[in-house]
């Protein structure tokens, strides 16, 4: 299939973790800047300095995706009126002080000018650039992260921690070297720290502006609580500044316009508020093109809010969107947008998103039931309910046969990728199905041709499975309760809504539910939550998950579980690439002969649209769920001719 | 036996003038679903200037249809399907209602200037929402070119005349805010307004209690001398009948039956119809226990109309034979003209 | 003047019909008090009534980005102050209203509910509005003409695109609509506005480019209400055109248009203004789903939105000033009604 | 003096012979007469008929799927076949249909396959059910002759299954799930209205300000709020029923409001007043001679309350708080229609369940109309 091949020259997969020494790119090379002729209007004016004084010393120089763009036009795109601030985050807000490069194959720098990593992997030491500055032109340097971590450490303002800068013996310890040097030391190894910088979460370092946000706090400015009496959202100091300060993948953060940020643009308005978002040019930005051109080169982006998806879609067709992804790149449209390509005057790019499964069955393994609970955590009823369901049919109904119908197990471009995990007891054999069942006690019927329970009862499983992601999970549900009743399995149905799902399976009374798991590439080192039970969002096994973090927590695991945990610390406490990528290895055969989940179909990769003139974009674009792109790489993009198309 | 149509003339002794209106041969029919009513089946009628004209008949007779038909406000699916009815306004011409056009402008003009017409229920005959006063103002208006303050003290005035105390007042009052009497001498009012030349009054005292109905057919009396109105009263009461008809039809079955002045029918009735309607009255000086002997049966259905004399299924002196042939036509018998084969050799004898 | 006089000269005084309107009005103002209040704790029940809080819903979301953060969360936890007892918010968020016209905050939005909700109330009346007249613009005459022309073709014609517009689902319509839009007119699709004129300051041109917008959700969300009117003044009118007033009007020399105007129209005409009563209701909760689909910038949207993420406290204001409008429009529908038939002043 | 009442302009009595007829009799008389009400009867028969015989009707199983059969356009039904010698001979009949999948795009296609055609038959051989859930049965009324062939009457969703069976199927939650609900409803309504209208003063005032109480609360955040604050561990048809009858418990004010203009009316009456002196009590008052005297339009109200919780149905379902699949019915047909997708690429299943829904709420809505017109004496 040519998008495999396709997908395969760019997601080389191995994260060429080569670098533990100095990487230093690009610095300075060009004399005289260039900049957008809108900010040349203002330095004119005198409403603004100069751009060689509004750039770094030595701004970042991005390698052009395909060719040095040109400036103008405005990118528009559409947003929901709630809930939707990833939209946002992922195309402007993610930059950090590490990105990965536009393939996903190796960590270079971003914000900061070079990093560098101790061979024991404890400590990392970042550079900043030198002049660099807010989008409200305040010097961006050293003590905005000190700040950061000043408010990292206070137990009234963060009680508890990001798990990105926690480890057993508690808080990184974060040093300023001098105003433009950084150091993380951790006192044991963190192999996946600057991973973890570069993706998502490495966002919380440098989004703290002293000089904004400390007017919000009452050891900085003792009179704070003029500024809590005139905020009608907060009651107290505390309330304040984390209204003020708060995360970037929540929506308070978009909401408030008036926080300096280091992103290419910068939101005019708040984001829920009003029926279009803006966000305009950063003019303090500080990457440029090889030819010193400033980026962004696009002037402002617009996303105006819809209710419904389907009317993303019909902007879509009607040429009101450059480029997106997000809500509208699912097979199920696929045919819809090829019909409306020329009136939308739009093209189709690939977007890697692949995880470990697309489409899993996650059993909960800690169910509070004792007699469901035996037996979901018998090895053989996952089997044998793997064995039942016909991966093939669910994938040509559903899917159009896009996916793989496989486990949960890395994809075939993964350099982890193993035909037997993916393969492992993935045949449609509802024969063998049903003697595994026998075998396990599952043996007698009720009149209806259920199987009974050990108890006497019918054993029902009730699945939670909500309309998410575009994905079809009612449909594939559905399908699967209809295998399950060939074996004689009840599978009962429960619909619902995301959060009303999440909020049941985070308590820990469910069955079971369908959902997805990450883990189909090298995600697998950061996010292996479907290999091994580690992490807030395990909820196939919530009570293992809890004894994991904390052991005075949650239910001791057996001792093949355990042994996960084991082996997961051998990734994490190294910063050798191939002892973390032998751990890892050793981690996801172990699991997926435990079939802790039983994985059905795994993606192939989606698709977004971009305009017919939108040029410079990531094709295809590798996306994670804590790899938030096109960001580090939007500033890049540019209309060719220098408007949007009519 | 051939039917005979003779055309009664009017008493020259008494009327010199040519009748107001002149009803020849009417008929009006009801298409319904289960086949044709005959409602008005043939009527001759004339009514004349400064006299009143009572038609008298059972109920179910016809003889609302057969007012409505003059002012041509019979509802569907009613029709007229033959017959005139014409009209003389005073000025030499005359026209035939009957031909014209429901609803057009001259029969609009027509209708509450020349011919005014009251009707049985004062109490629904009212439009419920508006008040008194401006529904007898909005007469006025559809007729005379009179600036709102004048049709306003018309109205009062006319309000005073028919003997509602506090004119000005009642003028602002809301047709449920007034009695039964006040509400038909407000209805009669509103007929009054523009001076009609006949006034069609349906059972104008049905409603009303026995003190207020004298009043009001007083009213009525006074009103038609004062304006030289003739006055067409549809009524089943033969004690209305007595006290102010000069003229009188009694109908049967969509018929006229037999008809003569007030003396005439009272003193010596000829139909059987008339002969047992007077019977079924108290007479005065009758004795207490006196069994008022009723007319045998119903008004058959008007879709079951027995054939040849409409009343022969009730009559005590049915002729087998001859009354259930044909239809008897209306010949002077005695004082009145009868439509009965009982008098009718004898009229053809003479 | 003695109290009788007094009474008498009232009673037959030409301002007794107001003074009897004053009566009226001040029994209904008086009956409000306790409906509002029971409105309120009802409202405040209702979105109470989903166990748990926003914050779950937030923790579901923002599981799409890479995972859980416990921090976040317990910091929004203290935030948003979740976790009183029931009645103690509820008296809360009553004296806060009754005391400083203050309706909490958002805390998906992190501004007060005050600064979010006038502007969409705004909308959701103008369009409630405009949607009652065009309800009563098409109901009245086809109404009539149903009712006048009884099983004549034009009124099975009526009769049977009324009950069309009963029976189709108004966001089915509204989805089918908003493709043909699309499709064969090239209109941007959804919202009041072009996309370009969004977000800028009102002009001529702009407000020309909102009445080319508008229409399609009016007639959308009009439709059925405008159906079941047609229905409703058939049938009212039908009981009314053989009533002997009507006789006697036509009896009087009135034309058949005229006196239908003036005497049975006006009777039938009760459904109509108590349409006034129920459309505000009926637009904000029953056309949720159109505003959704459309895209309008109504309450519509952001209720559904609030009740979906548990956003207590705008859920809870919008309905409550929903519900209080709705009781004020029905006050008025009622006054209104007294006004036109005087019958009812006086029961 | 012979008083009786006039017979009105139009009074015309159907019978020819004067014979005394029940009020029901009369009723029905009536009813007769309004032929699209008595179409609209037939009609809803046929559609209860439908729900009670859904799977004796339907072709197909409702929940197989088919991965051949994704998005197949209806398919008409031929009576005429040409042998090979050119003759040509009566053989009910489908073309078969050959899948077309075009990668690139993800579309399916159909074309017919000349070579192939489908036999169609009355009372065929199908999958097994029971009738009534009684009696063991394999006979469908109409289908192809051959169990394994697959014939899609009108077109198939994107499962590949058979939208026609599963708007028969559909035929029974739809047109019942609700019914317990208008039950409760009407008890509430006619019990409180009564009240409200026959009594009058506080308790009329009391019952009236509930009733604007009720009547001033959105539905749609009430719908929302008791489906989410049901367990989800219940099964969905369970939940849903609940909360129709939950709502139901508020929606009888526009019934109330109906009887309590009745009982207002008929309070003055002179028959009413007459039973009163006859020394009955209130309550036999009510019983005896009002409640009879409007059953009629409360019969009415009943079948114009079962097409608008169709519509509701459909319309929660949309909120997704209605019912969910797996169960079938009218509004999860049309809510799984609704987006651009199926308008564009599939209308029928929009247009089937859609027309369906149409015609269901045209013929109760007629039915009442007609029941309403019949059992008011003071009808034209």
């Amino acid at each position: 299939m040519s998008k495999q091949r396709n997908l395969k020259s760019v997601l080389i997969g191995g994260v060429a973790m080569a670098s533990l020494t100095m990487l230093h790119m690009g610095t300075a090379l060009a004399a005289d800047f260039k900049e957008a002729p809108q900010l040349a209007d203002k330095v004119k004016a005198g409403q603004l300095p100069s751009v060689e004084e509004r750039l770094p010393k030595s701004p970042s120089v991005m390698e052009p995706i395909t060719s040095v763009g040109e400036y103008g036009g405005t990118l528009r795109r559409a947003i929901l009126g709630g809930g939707d601030q990833h939209n946002i985050v992922r195309l402007i807000g993610s930059e950090n002080l590490v990105r990965w490069s536009p393939n996903w194959s190796s960590i270079e720098p971003n914000i900061a000018e070079s990093f560098e990593v101790s061979d024991d992997a404890t400590t990392f030491t970042f550079k900043l650039r030198e002049g660099m500055k807010w989008s409200d032109g305040e010097p961006f340097t050293a003590d905005d992260i000190m700040f950061w971590y000043e408010v990292l450490l206070d137990e009234r303002l963060t009680p508890s921690k990001h798990p990105n800068f926690v480890e057993t013996a508690g808080p990184v310890q974060v040093k300023k070297i001098d105003d433009t040097t950084v150091e993380f030391k951790f006192e044991e190894p963190n192999g996946l720290f600057l991973q973890n910088m570069a993706y998502g979460f490495g966002y919380y370092v440098v989004n703290f502006p002293k000089h904004y946000l400390a007017q919000f706090h009452i050891d900085h400015n003792p009179d704070v609580q003029k500024l809590v009496d005139a905020e009608p959202a907060a009651a107290d100091w505390v309330q304040l500044f984390n209204l003020k300060a708060g995360p970037m993948h929540t929506p308070i953060f978009w909401q408030n316009a008036d926080r300096p940020t280091l992103h290419p643009w910068h939101l005019k308005n708040g984001y829920g508020a009003t029926e279009r978002v803006v966000a305009e040019r950063n003019p303090y930005f500080w990457k440029v093109d090889p030819d010193g051109q400033q980026l962004p080169y696009i002037d402002q982006i617009t996303w105006d809010q819809v209710e419904d998806v389907e009317a993303i879609l019909l902007k879509a067709f009607n040429g009101e969107i450059d480029y997106m992804a997000r809500h509208i790149g699912r097979p199920v449209n696929l045919a819809a947008l090829t019909d409306n390509k020329d009136r939308g005057k739009y093209d189709f790019y690939q977007v890697g998103d692949i995880p470990g499964s697309q489409t899993a069955l996650m059993f909960n393994l800690n169910n509070a039931d004792p007699v469901k609970n035996e037996i979901v955590n018998n090895l053989d009823f996952r089997k044998a309910v793997s064995h039942a369901v016909d991966r093939e049919a669910i994938n040509d109904i559903v899917y159009l046969g896009a996916g793989n119908p496989v486990q949960t197990a890395p994809h075939p471009l993964s350099p982890f990728y193993n035909e037997e995990w993916a393969k492992h007891s993935t045949s449609y054999d509802p024969e063998k199905a049903g003697a595994l069942l026998d075998s396990i006690g599952l043996d007698k019927k009720d009149e209806d041709g259920f199987r009974l329970g050990p108890d006497g009862e019918r054993f029902t499983i009730v699945f939670l499975v909500a309309d998410v992601f575009g994905w079809q999970y009612p449909d594939v549900m559905e399908l699967v309760a209809g295998y399950a009743k060939d074996v004689g399995l009840d599978f009962q149905v429960r619909a619902s809504d995301r959060s009303r799902l999440f909020e049941i399976v985070s308590s820990g009374e469910h069955d079971a539910y369908l959902w997805n798991c990450p883990g189909g590439l090298v995600d697998a080192y950061a996010n292996p939550d479907c290999y091994v039970p580690r992490g807030q969002a395990v909820f196939w096994a919530p009570k293992w998950a809890a004894w994991g973090a904390d052991p005075s927590t949650g239910t001791e695991p057996p001792e093949e579980i355990k042994e996960l945990f084991e082996i997961y610390r051998g990734v994490t406490s190294t910063a050798d690439p191939a002892k973390q990528e032998e751990a890892l290895v050793k981690l996801i055969d172990s699991a997926s002969k435990q079939l802790l989940t039983v994985g059905l179909i795994q993606s192939n990769g989606a698709f977004g649209i971009a305009r017919n003139n939108l040029r410079n974009h990531v094709d295809p674009m590798p996306i994670a769920g804590q790899l938030w792109t096109p960001a580090p790489y939007t500033s890049q993009f540019y209309f060719e001719g220098g408007d949007n198309l009519p | 036996m051939p039917q005979i149509r003779m055309h009664t003339e009017p008493d020259q002794t008494s009327h010199t003038v040519q009748p107001l209106v002149e009803i020849r041969g009417l008929k009006t029919h009801f298409f319904t679903d289960d086949g044709v009513v005959k409602a008005v089946e043939g009527v001759d009628l004339d009514i004349h200037a400064n006299r009143t004209h009572c038609i008298l008949g059972e109920s179910g007779c016809g003889k609302s249809i057969m007012a409505r038909s003059i002012l041509r406000i019979v509802d569907a699916p009613g029709k007229i399907v033959e017959g005139s009815i014409i009209y003389r306004p005073g000025d030499g011409r005359s026209v035939d209602l009957a031909k014209m056009r429901p609803g057009s402008r001259d029969l609009r003009e027509i209708r509450g200037q020349d011919i005014a017409m009251i009707f049985q229920e004062p109490m629904s005959s009212l439009g419920p929402i508006t008040k008194v006063g401006k529904q007898i103002v909005e007469t006025i208006h559809l007729h005379r070119r009179v600036s709102k303050a004048e049709a306003k003290e018309q109205a009062i005035e006319l309000l005073d005349k028919v003997g509602i105390p506090r004119p000005s007042e009642r003028f602002e009052a809301y047709p449920f805010e007034l009695s039964g009497g006040m509400r038909q001498r407000a209805m009669i009012a509103m007929a009054l307004s523009c001076r009609p030349r006949l006034l069609i009054a349906d059972e104008p005292t049905t409603a009303l209690d026995v003190t207020t109905q004298a009043q009001i057919l007083d009213l009525i009396a006074e009103l038609k001398e004062e304006l030289e109105m003739g006055v067409l009263l549809i009524t089943h009461d033969l004690g209305v009948v007595a006290e102010v008809a000069e003229d009188v039809s009694v109908t049967y079955m969509g018929k006229v039956v037999e008809k003569g002045d007030v003396f005439s029918i009272f003193e010596d009735p000829r139909h059987p119809y008339t002969q047992a309607l007077m019977q079924s009255v108290p007479k005065l000086g009758m004795e207490k226990r006196h069994r008022l002997p009723a007319i045998k049966g119903m008004v058959p259905h008007p879709l079951a109309r027995p054939s040849g004399c409409a009343f022969r299924t009730r009559c005590s002196q049915a002729m087998a034979g001859v009354c259930d042939k044909d239809e008897p036509g209306l010949l002077k018998s005695g004082k009145t003209d009868v439509a009965c084969f009982l008098y009718q050799e004898e009229t053809a004898s003479v | 003047m003695s109290s009788r006089h007094l009474a008498v000269f009232l009673w037959y005084h030409p301002w007794r019909a107001t003074s009897a309107m004053f009566g009226f009005l001040y029994r209904r103002l008086l009956y409000m008090i306790p409906t509002v209040f029971l409105i309120s704790v009802v409202t405040f029940v209702i979105i109470q009534l989903p166990p748990g809080d926003y914050l779950d819903t937030l923790a579901a979301e923002l599981s799409d980005s890479g995972g859980l953060d416990e921090g976040t969360m317990q910091a929004l936890r203290d935030q948003y102050g979740l976790g009183q007892p029931m009645y103690v918010q509820y008296l809360k968020w009553m004296s806060q209203i009754l005391f400083h016209g203050n309706f909490g905050i958002s805390f998906e939005k992190n501004i007060p509910v005050n600064d979010i909700i006038w502007d969409k109330l705004g909308w959701t009346f103008a369009i409630s509005l405009m949607t009652l007249l065009f309800i009563w613009m098409t109901a009245l005459p086809i109404g009539i003409y149903s009712a006048v022309r009884k099983y004549s073709a034009g009124d099975y014609i009526a009769t049977f695109f009324g009950f069309i517009g009963l029976a189709v689902p108004n966001f089915l319509l509204a989805l089918v609509m908003m493709y043909v839009a699309f499709k064969y007119f090239g209109q941007s699709v959804g919202g009041l506005v072009s996309p370009q004129y969004l977000g800028e300051p009102w002009t001529f041109d702009k407000f020309l480019d909102l009445l080319a917008h508008i229409w399609m959700p009016i007639v959308v969300v009009g439709t059925s209400g405008a159906a079941a009117l047609i229905r409703i003044m058939r049938a009212n009118l039908l009981d009314e055109l053989y009533r002997p007033y009507v006789v006697t009007a036509r009896a009087k020399g009135m034309s058949e248009f005229q006196l239908l105007l003036k005497y049975p129209v006006r009777v039938a005409l009760n459904p109509f203004v108590s349409t006034i009563g129920w459309i505000l209701p009926t637009l904000v909760s029953g056309e949720i789903i159109v505003a959704v689909v459309m895209n309008l910038p109504t309450t519509g949207p952001l209720l559904l939105r609030a009740l979906l993420v548990q956003d207590m406290y705008l859920a809870g204001s919008l309905i409550l000033l929903v519900s209080i409008l709705t009781v004020i429009g029905t006050l008025v529908s009622d006054l209104l009604l007294a006004w036109i038939d005087p019958r009812i002043r006086y029961q | 003096m012979t008083v009786e009442t006039t017979l009105g302009p139009s009074g015309t009595e159907e019978e020819h012979t004067p014979e005394l007829l029940g009020p029901w009799a009369l009723m029905w008389r009536k009813f007769r007469r309004h032929r699209v009400a008595y179409v609209s009867l037939w009609i809803t028969g046929l559609i209860y008929f439908m729900a009670l015989f859904g799977d004796f009707l339907a072709p197909e199983k409702v929940d197989e799927t088919n991965r051949r059969g994704i998005f197949v356009p209806p398919q008409g039904i031929h009576f005429l076949v040409t042998d090979e010698d050119g003759s040509r001979s009566f053989q009910l009949h489908a073309k078969a249909l050959k899948m077309q999948v075009d990668r690139a795009t993800m579309r399916r296609s159909y074309v017919q396959d000349p070579d192939k055609i489908i036999p169609l038959g009355f009372f065929v051989e199908g999958y097994s059910y029971e009738i009534l859930g009684l009696i063991p049965s394999k006979t469908h009324f109409f289908g192809p002759k051959n169990p394994r062939d697959i014939v899609y009457f009108l077109g198939s969703d994107r499962l590949g299954r058979d939208i026609l069976s599963r708007i028969i199927i559909g035929t029974k939650i739809s047109m019942s799930i609700g019914l317990v609900g208008i039950v409760v409803s009407l008890v509430i309504g006619v019990s409180l209205g009564g009240l409200s209208g026959y009594y009058g003063g506080w308790v009329d005032t009391l019952i009236q300000r509930l009733v604007e109480f009720l009547r001033s609360i959105p539905t749609i955040p009430l719908w929302m709020g008791l489906a989410a604050a049901i367990p989800l561990g219940w099964p969905p048809l369970y939940t849903y029923f609940v909360v129709t009858i939950i709502v139901s418990m508020i929606g009888w004010t526009s019934l109330a409001r109906e009887v309590r203009g009745k009982f207002l009316s008929l309070r003055n009456e002179d028959f009413i007043t007459a039973a009163r002196l006859d020394g009955l009590t209130d309550w036999e008052v009510i019983r005896k001679h009002m409640v009879p005297s409007f059953s009629s339009h409360i019969i009415a109200s009943l079948t114009l309350a079962v097409p608008l919780m169709i519509l509701a149905e459909t319309s929660l379902s949309f909120l997704g708080i209605g019912l969910q699949p797996p169960i079938v019915s009218w509004g999860t047909l049309l809510k799984e229609a609704q987006n651009i997708r199926s308008i564009i690429e599939a209308p029928w299943l929009l247009i089937a369940p859609g027309t369906m829904i149409v015609i269901a709420v045209l013929a109760l809505n007629f039915l009442g109309d007609g029941l309403r017109d019949a059992a008011d004496p003071h009808a034209h």
